[in-house]
């Protein structure tokens, strides 16, 4: 099935087409599942006036955080950020824009985006900044705010194993965003720990089908822990 | 004398059901975990996406997929569960949490709250505080009564942009426990040796005060 | 844990609280995945006045068709009805009213309302007699209706396996709405083949975790078949 | 002469591009399945859950847990997904499917459909075409050109109720192939044997007619 398969050889070949002032949804949470090769790759290319749709931003030296040193990054829809010096400095001196987002909310937004959903309802945020010019709406006698949708040209995706199809399962909590960030991006690029043949993985057990998966690429990964918690064994 | 974070932590596990699904907070609401009463069990609830949060790992266990909320490496409990964040926020926001324990800046006697962001400093975002807040029926905000200068955080209305209008119920501070209804601040408790005349001092926002008003105690 | 035992161990049990008038959220396609012995236990309670949500409504002898026998569903809400003849007889009297539903909009409802998003747009429906009546929105320069979520007092679930703590797998395509129904029920119960200990499911292959399951039940089933397709072997 | 069943699913089946992620109706899209052209590999999708229909089991193969939208017995092609509806729908709604077939009762010039309901007769429902119109942008609509009694089905306006608005853009009749722009059916291409004079008469909306109209050729 030569049109189905899905892999790329070449971290140049899963960014191709990555132009200046597209929008990037990237899964992730903190720094656990992030597509941290494919964020490699977008700096490395140069890529000027990003808006990403990301949880977080990453730390000064990984992740996102890295594309801020060339200020590739023109806006972040976040709902967390700043773990970083630069990111604070090019926030206050107004080089870089952000839109803070709930996290369930934007978690949601990019679900709607891959689904056909242009707008949902939530309670979440009315009566807060966040709502703020955002339609309000009463139902049940509880009032919530209008939320749109978000899709990207690009979505970049961090997976455990995919097969040859594009078809991805996620390793425990490095799934967070991921699943979502696969749905809503024009291309969809994920990159995994293992490529497997078709047939490999049980297709009840598959979190994101290979229909919205256009390129997957084999990386190797640092994995870095941003808290590393212990107990004594 | 006020509570420590401990105590404050103790007494909010006195609020634990037995089976009940919790999401606790980064700070001292991740404290009640180590209080759960005998014979109780509940699960916790990491809103990355992970039902049945367990210990941390030991240095052998560490696994970098394996985090919390607060980007903490944990491990998953026997019967864990784990999804999306659009999943975990489906849970949160449909009302599934039995429980929900949060720190906060301010609340007012309308059950709002202020939690995440301080006009002038750096801001770094809700992360899902809204949607929890939003989400729960039951939760708890926990925090000092006062400021370090003695300005009350139990307020009239909230000065603070807020992270949800309308949806705290209980608040258990360092001096006391009260309850959020109709317009005011409603005092249940108080910490072991804090007056109720302090209490009233210290909080700005209508106070119900009982004719008799329980001392915490602690084992 | 006693506290997260969802095992009950009769049927009387599983449907305990459903009273007449109440609304019922089921799972299923046809007559795939779907819950018949929860379906049964409503036909021997002789319950009334049901609004039931579902895709379809069984055959005249199995599935959601048995409860029209006496009468006891008021008001269906599904996307393809009537493959039985007592069904079309009791809605060309008038005793039985249909809600036809768009199947995505009606699986996006069930979502919707165990999620707590009380409404979303869709352009599914838009200019249709499904469209009579809601909200007709424009983004980016397309038209969609909004429509508000569903939940039940009861929702009623056929998985494959379960834990003691509720967490749900389900078998192949068998799956179908059972997922979507489950988390919207004010009482979820779920019925399934096999009863397992928790930490026998794999935590990222559960597909309903076990915070919106409030009873699990083992049952035997006849599992029939709509349409016996079959090629030379 | 106007197609055969069979014809009319081998005519679509060009339409298919290696990888195309496709949804066949019930009836005769359904058959476009065993016309797929050498060299070309689709997956098709079915709207209860599964992405990677296989063929009909064997009698030893039938398995009750495992059918398509159609409620036909089937089988999982190698690579399949298998998920619930609301993700099933999620593709569909979505614009992941790159080319759905399904037949109708009537279009007209301004791509509106009806296939779902005829008043006066008994309405079993939509199922899934509502949401597979709107979520597609690639749509073959494939019927009779017209009735038994000679009516047309290719109309200014459509009579019945709607299926969806403004969302078709080619069609596949027993007597040609039409797109739809500009408010008019275009003729592409006709049926062998079948002349353009006959075309015109059963098309009571708006029609253009290029200079030459290809025969279509079948092996």
């Amino acid at each position: 099935m030569s049109g189905f398969n899905k892999v790329v050889n070449s971290y140049e070949e899963a960014m191709a087409g990555l132009e200046d002032g597209m929008t990037v949804i990237a899964g992730g949470f903190g720094l656990c599942g992030i597509p941290e090769n494919l964020i490699a790759q977008i700096k490395k290319m140069g890529t000027k006036e990003l808006t990403f749709v990301s949880n977080n931003c990453g730390v000064d030296d990984f992740g996102l955080g890295i594309l801020l040193v060339d200020r590739q990054i023109k806006k972040m829809i976040s709902s967390y950020v700043g773990e970083n010096a630069l990111f604070e400095k090019q926030l206050l001196a107004g080089e870089l824009e952000v839109e803070l987002t709930p996290q369930g909310t934007l978690a949601e937004k990019m679900r709607a985006g891959g689904a056909g959903i242009p707008a949902f309802y939530t309670a979440t945020g009315y009566g807060t900044p966040v709502g703020d010019g955002k339609e309000v709406r009463e139902f049940n006698g509880r009032k919530y705010i209008m939320e749109e949708s978000i899709t990207g040209d690009f979505a970049i995706v961090k997976g455990w194993k995919a097969d040859t199809y594009g078809n991805v399962v996620y390793r425990d909590t490095a799934q967070n965003f991921n699943p979502m960030a696969a749905t809503a991006g024009k291309i969809t690029v994920v990159e995994v720990e293992e490529i497997v043949q078709p047939g490999e993985l049980k297709p009840t057990e598959i979190h994101t089908p290979g229909i919205y998966v256009n390129r997957v690429i084999k990386g190797s990964f640092e994995k870095r822990i941003e808290q590393r918690t212990v107990r004594q064994g | 004398m006020a509570l420590s974070r401990e105590q404050i932590a103790q007494r909010i596990a006195r609020e634990l059901e037995d089976g009940f699904y919790v999401n606790l907070g980064i700070g001292i609401p991740t404290l009640v975990a180590n209080y759960i009463p005998d014979g109780i069990e509940v699960m916790l609830q990491s809103e990355n996406g992970l039902l049945g949060m367990g210990p941390f790992p030991t240095e052998d266990e560490i696994d970098a997929d394996m985090i919390n909320a607060g980007k903490q490496t944990v491990t998953a409990a026997t019967g864990a569960s784990i999804f999306s964040s659009a999943e975990s926020f489906a849970m949160i926001r449909g009302g599934h949490v039995d429980l929900t324990v949060l720190g906060a800046f301010e609340v007012d006697v309308n059950g709002n709250i202020a939690s995440w962001m301080i006009p002038g400093k750096l801001i770094k975002g809700m992360g899902g505080a809204m949607d929890l807040v939003a989400g729960a029926d039951n939760i708890i905000v926990t925090m000092t009564h006062a400021s370090k200068h003695g300005e009350s955080k139990l307020l009239t209305n909230c000065t603070l942009p807020l992270t949800g209008a309308g949806c705290i119920k209980k608040v258990l501070t360092d001096l006391a426990f009260l309850e959020i209804k109709d317009g005011a601040f409603h005092l249940k408790e108080r910490a072991p040796g804090v007056s109720v005349e302090e209490i009233i001092e210290k909080t700005e926002g209508k106070l119900i005060v009982p004719d008799h008003v329980p001392e915490m105690t602690f084992a």
